[in-house]
């Protein structure tokens, strides 16, 4: 449906998107409470979501709502929840570090859109568009000579695994297994702590 | 190079994945002592499966993404004992410290597991998969113990630059693929977009260069070294060197041979990594600043590293400082050979490299394990004085640690010795006099501390006798390693005598990649 | 060679065999309550030396009569046994073989070195018998015996070197015997390092020998000096020659304590009696003037030698040196109060005299009188000795007196001895000193010189009789002035003492017969034609051959019978004086004003003058620069360095360490910095 | 799209890229320092895909596949952070990035 | 033939052995160690008897960028086979000497002594500067543990003099060794010396200084001593009979098997630096000797000075200075090695060796002071030893191809060398009781056994030291060959000839 916009309005949603992203981005920036900061973040995605639908995209954009404006940052809000902090209230915003840190992510902008104009932008007529069939029929072609990425997406899996299992090992009360023997081990550690 | 059935090439990933699987599964079904009992022996069989496999597995690639070479398969290795080494320490660290929990053990393993994607890789995708799995395996390793404030501050920074790191890297991915159009090491270049490239080749870089820790992006590792226990320390120590260099070398050798070699690289697939690559003036040319940026970040990791090093009073954290160092040496092996120098300067290779890295990483992965055996409860007693003359309390440990911490100031007769002397060889053989010769003192300076810390350790009374929480597997392998640091001096040929004619890499896979290249 | 060649290695061998003996028999019973059996140790002892001079005896009497050979320098050299035992030193073209040499002048050596060698070993006997260290006292006689026996049998420079150094090193120890005491050692060490300096001269001229002559073996030195086709080398290196002999020379003033180095000789009468008498006076001291005579052939072919504009050769800076030392041991020996000292600056003087006359070239008088000495210096010693065994180790003068009753055996043998150092006619020393006296006074070449020293060395043949004479009234022949306590428990002399002193005091008397050729009726050269072999064709190239017999020596204005007759009014004068002087007693500071032995006066001050020189011309000066060098260099500049670099280490060490940051924001910042400088400085190079 | 221009759609990307990285180097709170690296992540992906548009066939597509691991990796990666999040708050409770910095040189 | 690898091997399976096989028992590990030693210095006997001429090769790797192979490149000969016999040696005696000192630590110290004497056969049987550098580098740690862990009161300062001085200096030695192997295109010792005047002139220079500062620090030679002294002082004698017998022994035999040979023009055109800071070295060890107060220290100069007189003697070139270099490196390794026993003996006994702790100690210990005062002499050249052989040799060498005044000069340590021993047996065996004197007991046999044959080797090679000269001398004098060409061909008027005498002589008649 999108892909049908007609020639004038690709760059006018563009720089719409455009617009919001750097909004919400400036505004992640500048967000006193962490919540403020999440919902600019959110602002963001869906904003580049828009974008990626633009550039032919669509599935791309799908799951960036879904999974990251969805997923993550439902958790990201969730866990500020959680551990709202009274004291976070006194960290003033900036200071002078900040000018410094952020003086540097200038030059390192300038360095890279002084290397993108080096090099030529111009739209390719043979460019694939990201949609579901052509990305899963790469995706999983398990042929000798395709791209293996399916291997890459078994990894991904086993990524997903470490980041539950690290988090776990992180983020749980207590690690002890309940069995009857550690239960009073755990007790103890727990009153201890 | 021929094309392997991805499930034959892969067999030790696998089979360290399936061990760490096996941990985990088992993990909540086991009291705590039987954790500590049991589970490492687990991933111990596993590794050594792994590690069995690894030699049999043929060489080549699957899908040009994984590669498997010679130097690949030693890198490997290197991987596999040092994940070996860390969980005897991890055994003796968490039994003695009655741990709660088993989930280490898995963890390890499937770090392990994301450095051999690491290694193995061929294809920035899949190196920066394997790149976050181990990374985010080791961020909870090193955050092992949540009660301890130093253990939570290494890990809060580590994450967190590791993040923003990744993230650095992932953009560099993000601009080679536009300048080449994918994301398989050494693609041909489109025409144009050579700023693309190397930017994002630049971006790559630093990302590694963090990985392994070079001055400046270092900052992390004395933190995360002295935060994680000791064997999680050794481990992080070894294996992300050889996850961080591999890549990193692998990255410039094929850099160089697409640049030198034109389109040839991608008709003919991935590089081997012990291969010979032609150094063309043109890619000289354009990798200067390159090679003279691996030179002075290596110069000064070197120069920091050790300086830093020499007034460290706590010895984990000493060798933080020192691993500094030792990523400087390894980037001197980066150099490109200077113009001039006989008919080699247009040839480049990477063996000396992959020796160093090796012999360090075992090294490594055995010293800080020894250290854990050393350092007591908690790794408490990991300052200069508490280590004060436990080499006496416990022989053993001061023994294999001697001979690592000897490996690292680079004394023969250990590979840490033959892995200086090849890298400054090459370096002389470069034309780099005067860096070599830099590089020498610095590791004067170097042997210093690593002497202090083994006087410490010898010379010193025990105000108590150590609280070593020996194990089996603890002692028999370090010695092992203690003996393969010594006796691997003899075999440097596989590594850097790999004479590979520029671009031996199979014509089918070549073809096969070709094909999908626009 | 034959047989009676390869016996050669067991003269040496017997002591050393027997010093091996009661070394181990020392070391096993210093545990034990009374230490070794002493009989057993006295018998060994004894006898080990007594078969070297059986053998000795033995070997002599079967070497080729000397008149064989002096038909004139044969390149073949003097009849001899030698023995090559093996290959020593062998480096580049130079070898140098262990070998022996049995000459004429070995076997006179060898003779009255083991013979009165086996007489003190036997006075040894009575004189150590109480002492704890019997054993170990025997075994370093032994040793002494091995070490003397090497020296004069040696057949070359380093074998006569390693008994050389040898008896250098039993000199040390039987100095140092009664260990306990801190001046004795001092004395021993003091012994030791002196000779040392000498023999740093011995092997620098020995090397300077071996880089002329090729080879160090006497019998090829002689040779080489000897063969006219060398005579154009000879001419050429006539100063490397006397180089060598320079140096040569001075290792035998170490040796035979003579100016510069006589310090340690009186020093070393720290050691027991017998000791003083074996080493310090018949044997050991003369070995410097063995060395000269057994190269004499290199002596009387050195150089010339420049200093300041005078011209002189090695032979005269010999004689002059011999010279100041016998003047200067006259003199002192004059205000000695220990017995022993007296007896000591005696020996000094009397090397001065054979000195005197090696450097005038007489080598064989030289020897005579080493020979004769031998005899009356052991005598006295020994008598000595015995006084002061039988006075319970007293050893000062001034506490002795009227002992000829007390000691009848040990005045009887110190007259004899007493009555042939002053050169009396009928003493063995009347007839060496003559005999130098004429040498002197006929000295070819530069006879001012000659006359000169004549002059003064009768002189000191008068002091000679002064205070050798002295020490005789003092002794014996005037009032008692023994300590109370002591004057009722003077022990008599016992028989193993006693047998060696009479024996001596009569070889004493009769040594002198050996050459007699100014006495008409008695002329006998035996002595002379015995060293002929060795020592003759140097004495022949020195001096044109003279007619035989009485009446021809003098040239000068002086006969022999002139020369005869000042010695003997010298000795009579001299006698004289000391009559008058001491025949009551010791003038001056009596004991108790002056407790001890130190001594006092004059010639004390002179020997004293001697050691504060040195003192602070050179054993202040080495402990000061070594300090110096230790303070300064190793622990300033070394250790200062060393520290220096650390603390610079460590000073680079802070200033990089403090790069690290514990802020996060601060250390990604300084990462941030690195990761742009490095995407800038590409972008810069690309252009 | 044919007509937006790419050289654009790079440069929101690389703008947005350093507006995560100054929000990590400027801020001390620890979530805004995680989101700044989520953001940063995000630039990326829109590199990625606006490059896709530059390229032909399997080469484009790449350019489309890699988000989809990337928006996995990120996840991954967030919620290992919350749980570190959650880990040393409980031993200090702050999140102010600066409250950790207790190790020295 | 595999018979120098298993030389090579053999202290290394000691070592293994001795620190798995024995356990805590020191007393077991000590005849365990004391048996497998014999049987390695047994091992070694067929180097100087039957099997004189021996070399092996084995690839080992090659260096990138270049084509030289570095090899396993082994060989024998005279010189080599002596000195390991004096290693092999010196290595039980260590053991023997060392049992007071280390006690129940035994393992440990027979496993570092093991491993160090494998390196050090290792660097005298290397003929690949790799392999050479290899095993002379190695050394090191085993060194430092020992010292670390059996030293004195400041065992750890020593440590760190020790290792950091021969460190540093051997850091230049081996950038040589790769510019010489991407220059030269080997690292065989035997191609290097024959290729040598391939290398670029300018870097000449820089090379030789490299190989000789290397060497000249484990010799010593002044001024670059600083660890001697205090390393020597802080350690146990027994390690030290091991360190400065037969360690410092491979400074020297690298001047002469390496130096010599690959830079005869810089070792020419130098000798005068070299010949000037032996002397210094030789004198003003023994002047700095006289005034220690601790006969360790004092044992520590004492070597400085005789070592710089075979350093003086080596830059002669002449033969015999070189033959006597031979022989004075195995009498000095002997005689230095039983000085350091015995004063270990009296250390282990007491916690000192200060000179003035002690007096009249012949009374307590005679048989200890018997072989003391015959290893001081042996030490001080007393004829009929070994060192009298070696000196001599040095010294008429010095003269002969140096000059009167620098022999004279060399000579004067003959007189200071008696000096300080004659005082410390003074101060230590004769006069009156020290305070510690009562702590001290005589030699158990362990210990005489150690030193004993010490004393009958130096005396055996003092009279009959044809086997040392003319193996080990013949090829000391034959690597000296090169710069004595050298000499030859550049100087016109020979240098051999002994400059001026302390006299000066007239054109020389002869008496008439």
């Amino acid at each position: 449906m999108l892909h049908s916009l007609d020639a004038f309005l690709g760059p006018a949603y563009f720089y719409l998107f455009a617009l919001a992203a750097l909004l919400c981005g400036g505004g992640l920036f500048i967000s006193r409470h962490p919540i403020n900061a999440a919902v600019n973040l959110i602002g963001v995605m869906l904003a580049l979501a828009g974008i990626y639908v633009l550039m032919g995209s669509p599935f791309l954009g799908v799951l960036q709502v879904l999974v990251y404006a969805g997923a993550i940052m439902m958790l990201v809000v969730f866990v500020i929840m959680v551990l709202n902090q009274a004291t976070d209230h006194q960290v003033p915003r900036f200071d002078g570090y900040s000018a410094i840190g952020a003086l540097i992510p200038v030059v390192l902008g300038l360095s890279l859109l002084r290397t993108l104009q080096h090099s030529p932008h111009t739209q390719d007529a043979g460019a694939v568009r990201g949609e579901v069939k052509p990305m899963a029929a790469q995706l999983f072609d398990l042929s000798a000579n395709g791209p293996g990425y399916y291997l890459l997406f078994e990894l991904i899996g086993v990524l997903l695994l470490v980041a539950v299992v690290a988090a776990v090992l992180l983020a749980k009360r207590s690690l002890d297994t309940e069995t009857p023997e550690n239960s009073d081990v755990a007790h103890k550690e727990d009153h201890h702590g | 190079m021929i094309a392997v059935e991805p499930t034959v090439l892969l067999l030790p990933l696998i089979l360290t994945l399936v061990g760490g699987l096996a941990a985990l599964g088992a993990e909540p079904f086991l009291s705590r002592a039987a954790k500590h009992a049991w589970l490492p022996w687990v991933a111990a069989l596993a590794l050594l499966a792994a590690g069995v496999a690894q030699v049999l597995v043929p060489f080549g690639h699957a899908h040009g993404l994984f590669v498997l070479d010679s130097a690949r398969q030693w890198l490997s290795l290197a991987v596999l004992a040092a994940t070996l080494l860390s969980i005897a320490g991890l055994q003796q660290t968490l039994s003695r410290d009655d741990y709660p929990g088993g989930e280490p053990y898995a963890l390890t393993l499937f770090a392990a597991a994301g450095v051999l994607v690491m290694v193995l890789a061929a294809d920035l995708l899949a190196l920066f998969i394997g790149l976050e799995i181990a990374s985010l395996a080791i961020y909870a390793l090193v955050g092992l113990r949540r009660d301890s404030r130093t253990s939570n501050e290494g890990l809060f920074k580590y994450f967190v630059m590791g993040a923003v790191f990744s993230a650095v890297f992932l953009y560099g991915i993000a601009l080679t693929y536009g300048a080449t159009g994918g994301t398989r090491y050494g693609l041909a270049v489109v025409a144009g977009r050579e700023h693309l490239l190397l930017v994002g080749h630049a971006l790559l870089f630093v990302g590694l260069l963090f990985k392994v820790g070079a001055v400046p992006f270092h900052f992390w590792s004395p933190d995360a070294y002295t935060g994680a226990p000791s064997a999680v320390t050794g481990f992080m120590g070894a294996v992300i060197k050889v996850g961080g260099f591999t890549a990193l070398g692998a990255l410039w050798l094929n850099l160089i041979g697409s640049l030198g070699g034109a389109a040839t690289t991608l008709a003919h697939g991935p590089l081997a990594l012990d291969a010979t690559v032609v150094l063309t003036p043109a890619a000289r040319d354009t990798l200067q600043p390159f090679a003279l940026m691996f030179l002075v970040v290596g110069l000064l990791s070197i120069v920091l590293g050790n300086f830093s090093a020499l007034k460290q009073t706590n010895a984990r954290r000493l060798i933080a400082f020192s691993s500094v160092a030792h990523a400087g040496y390894m980037l001197l092996a980066l150099a490109l050979p200077q113009l001039g120098r006989g008919e080699l300067d247009h040839e480049f290779a990477l063996g000396s490299l992959w020796f160093y890295l090796v012999g360090y990483a075992i090294a490594t992965a055995g010293a800080l394990a020894a250290l854990a055996a050393l350092s007591g409860k908690e790794d408490a007693n990991d300052s200069m004085q508490g280590l004060a003359g436990q080499g006496r309390a416990a022989p053993f440990y001061g023994l294999v640690l001697t001979v690592f911490v000897a490996s690292f100031a680079g004394v023969p007769p250990t590979v840490g010795f033959l892995g200086k002397f090849l890298v400054f060889a090459d370096l002389v053989a470069k034309g780099y006099v005067v860096a070599a010769l830099f590089a020498m003192l610095m590791a004067v300076v170097g042997a210093t501390y690593y002497l202090r810390l083994l006087v410490t350790i010898w010379a010193g009374q025990p105000k108590e006798p150590a609280h070593t929480g020996s194990s089996l597997m603890g002692q028999w392998t370090l010695a092992a390693a203690a003996i393969a640091v010594v006796v691997l001096i003899a075999w440097p040929n596989a590594l850097i005598n790999g004479k590979v004619a520029p671009h031996a890499i199979s014509q089918t896979a070549g073809a096969a990649l070709a094909e999908r290249a626009p | 060679m034959n047989l009676t060649s390869s016996l050669l290695w067991l003269l040496p061998v017997l002591p050393l065999i027997g010093a091996f003996i009661n070394g181990s028999l020392s070391l096993a019973g210093a545990r034990t309550l009374h230490g070794p059996s002493r009989g057993f140790v006295a018998l060994i002892a004894v006898l080990a030396p007594a078969a070297s001079f059986v053998l000795t005896v033995l070997l002599a009497a079967k070497l080729p009569p000397a008149a064989v050979a002096v038909m004139g320098p044969a390149p073949t050299g003097a009849p001899a046994f030698t023995q090559v035992l093996w290959d020593w030193l062998s480096f580049g073209s130079v070898h140098v073989p262990f070998n022996l040499l049995f000459d004429n002048l070995t076997a006179l050596m060898l003779l009255f070195v083991t013979g009165i060698g086996t007489l003190i070993h036997l006075y040894s006997v009575g004189y150590m018998w109480g002492d704890r260290g019997f054993a170990r006292f025997m075994a370093y006689l032994n040793l002494f015996m091995f070490s003397m026996i090497m020296l004069v049998l040696g057949g070359s420079l380093p074998v006569t070197f390693l008994g050389w150094e040898g008896v250098g090193l039993c000199s040390y120890l039987l100095i140092g015997f009664w260990h306990t005491n801190a001046d004795y050692n001092d004395a021993a060490r003091k012994a030791f390092v002196v000779n040392r300096i000498g023999d740093l001269g011995f092997l620098l001229g020995a090397f300077v020998l071996l880089y002329v002559v090729g080879s160090l073996d006497y019998r090829d030195i002689s040779a080489w000096f000897q063969s006219d086709a060398n005579a154009a080398g000879i001419a050429a290196k006539g100063g490397l020659i006397a180089a060598a002999g320079l140096l040569l020379f001075f290792g035998c003033t170490g040796k035979s304590a003579q100016v510069p180095l006589l310090t340690w000789l009186p020093d070393a009468m720290a050691g027991p009696t017998p000791v003083s008498a074996l080493i310090h006076a018949a044997t050991m001291v003369t070995s410097g003037v063995y060395l000269v005579a057994r190269l004499a052939d290199m002596y009387v072919h050195a150089g010339a030698l420049h200093l300041f504009g005078i011209e002189f050769t090695v032979l005269q800076v010999i004689m002059v040196t011999g010279l100041l030392t016998a003047v200067f041991g006259a003199v002192a020996g004059l205000f000695q109060n220990d017995i022993k000292k007296a007896l000591a600056y005696s020996t000094v003087s009397q090397l001065g005299f054979m000195f005197m006359a090696a450097g005038a070239g007489a080598f064989d008088v030289a020897l005579f009188h080493v020979f004769t000495h031998a005899f009356f210096k052991a005598t006295l010693f020994l008598g000595a000795g015995a006084v002061i065994h039988g006075l319970h180790h007293e050893q000062d003068m001034r506490r002795m007196g009227g002992l000829a009753k007390a000691m009848p055996i040990a005045h009887l043998a110190m007259c004899y001895g007493w009555f042939a150092i002053i050169g009396l006619p009928g003493g063995s020393g009347f007839m060496s000193k003559d005999l130098i006296l004429e040498r002197l006074f006929g000295l070819s070449g530069t006879p001012e010189l000659g006359l000169m020293v004549g002059m003064i060395a009768v002189a000191t043949a008068c002091l000679t009789a002064v205070y050798m004479s002295r020490v005789m009234f003092l002794t014996f022949w005037s009032p008692s002035r023994v300590a109370p306590e002591v004057r009722h428990h003077i022990h008599g002399t016992p028989i193993t003492m006693a047998i060696p002193l009479i024996i001596l005091g009569f070889g004493s008397l009769l040594a002198g017969l050996l050459w007699t050729e100014h006495i008409p009726q008695f002329s006998l050269v035996f002595f002379k034609n015995f060293l002929e072999p060795v020592v003759g064709p140097a004495q022949a190239l020195l001096s044109p051959p003279m007619a035989e017999g009485a009446g021809t020596g003098a040239h000068h204005g002086a006969s022999p019978l002139t020369i005869a007759a000042w010695g003997i009014g010298a000795a009579l004068l001299g006698l004289l004086i000391a009559w008058a002087n001491y025949r009551k007693g010791p003038r001056g500071r009596t004991v108790a004003e002056h407790p001890g032995s130190e001594p006092y006066g004059f010639g004390a001050a002179w020997t004293w003058a001697f050691d504060r020189v040195y003192d602070w011309v050179f054993v202040k000066p080495v402990k000061i620069i070594g300090l110096l060098l230790y303070w300064i260099v190793e622990l300033a500049i070394v250790g200062g360095l060393t520290y220096a670099v650390a603390g610079i280490a460590n000073f680079l060490g802070d200033g990089y360490a403090s790069v690290q940051r514990s802020r996060l924001r601060s250390s990604l910042a300084l990462s941030a910095v690195g990761l742009v400088v490095i995407v800038v400085f590409l972008l810069s190079q690309l252009g | 799209m044919g007509n937006v221009d790419l050289l654009q759609v790079q440069g929101l990307a690389a703008v947005l890229f350093c507006l995560g990285f100054a929000v990590v180097l400027a801020r001390r709170n620890i979530f805004l320092v995680l989101m700044g690296v989520e953001l940063m992540l995000n630039a990326v992906n829109l590199s990625f895909v606006s490059f896709s548009r530059q390229l032909v066939g399997n080469a484009s597509l790449t350019g489309h596949l890699v988000p989809l691991f990337t928006i996995a990796i990120a996840a991954a990666e967030a919620c290992v952070g919350l749980a570190m999040v959650i880990c040393i708050t409980r031993g200090k409770d702050s999140v102010d990035s600066d409250a950790f910095s207790e190790m020295k040189e | 033939m595999y018979y120098l690898l298993v030389l090579l091997l053999a202290p290394i399976a000691a070592a293994l052995i001795a620190s798995f096989a024995s356990g805590k028992d020191g007393d077991a590990s000590y005849r365990l160690g004391l048996l497998l030693s014999l049987a390695i210095a047994g091992l070694g006997v067929p180097l100087i008897t039957c099997m004189t001429n021996l070399h092996v090769e084995h690839a080992w790797f090659t260096l990138w960028g270049t084509n030289a192979s570095v090899g396993l490149r082994l060989a024998s000969d005279g010189l080599s086979g002596w000195l390991i016999q004096l290693v092999t040696f010196l290595t039980s005696v260590a053991i023997l000497g060392a049992r007071a000192q280390v006690g129940s630590r035994m393992r440990e110290f027979l496993a570092c002594v093991f491993v160090m004497q494998a390196l050090m056969i290792g660097a005298l049987l290397a003929r690949d500067l790799v392999v050479f550098y290899l095993c002379y580098e190695g050394m090191l740690i085993p060194m430092v543990v020992l010292i670390a862990l059996f030293g004195g009161a400041e065992r750890r300062a020593a440590a760190m003099w020790f290792f950091l001085y021969t460190m540093l200096a051997s850091v230049f030695m081996l950038v040589g060794i790769w510019y010489i192997a991407y220059h030269l295109q080997t690292t065989d010792l035997a191609l290097v010396v024959a290729s040598a005047g391939g290398l670029p002139r300018e870097a000449m220079l820089p090379l030789f200084l490299a190989f000789a500062v290397a060497f000249a620090v484990k010799v010593p030679l002044v001024p670059l001593h600083g660890w001697q002294a205090k390393t020597y002082a802080e350690t146990p004698g027994a390690v030290v009979a091991l360190l400065g017998g037969a360690m410092s022994k491979l400074g020297i035999y690298g001047f002469l098997r390496f130096v010599l040979p690959i830079f005869p023009h810089e070792s020419v055109q130098y000798a005068d630096w070299f010949i000037v800071l032996g002397l210094i070295g030789t004198v003003g060890g023994a002047l700095v000797a006289i005034v220690q107060d601790d006969a360790k220290r004092m044992l520590a100069y004492s070597s400085l000075s005789h070592l710089g007189l075979v350093m003086v003697g080596i830059f002669s070139f002449d033969p015999a200075a070189l033959n006597g270099a031979a022989v004075q490196m195995v009498a000095h390794g002997l005689s230095v090695a039983a000085l350091f026993v015995l004063v270990g003996v009296v250390e282990a006994r007491t916690k000192s060796a200060q000179v003035d702790d002690f007096g009249a100690l012949v009374g307590r210990a005679p048989v200890m002071a018997v072989l003391f005062v015959i290893a001081a002499l042996a030490s001080a050249a007393l004829p009929g030893t070994a060192n009298f052989v070696g000196e001599i040799q040095l010294l008429f060498g010095t003269y002969r191809g140096i000059g009167f005044a620098a022999a004279l000069i060399a000579g004067l340590s003959v007189i200071f060398g008696v000096v300080y021993l004659l005082i410390l047996i003074q101060r230590w065996f004769y006069g009156r009781a020290g305070n510690l004197t009562d702590q001290v007991t005589d030699l158990r046999p362990g210990e005489v056994l150690a030193v004993l044959p010490l004393l009958i080797a130096s005396f055996f090679f003092g009279f009959y030291p044809k086997p040392i000269a003319s193996q080990a001398g013949v090829v000391a004098e034959a690597l000296g060959a090169a710069p004595r060409a050298v000499m030859r061909a550049t100087a016109e008027q020979p240098q051999s000839q002994p400059a001026a005498i302390v006299v000066t002589t007239s054109a020389v008649t002869s008496h008439p």
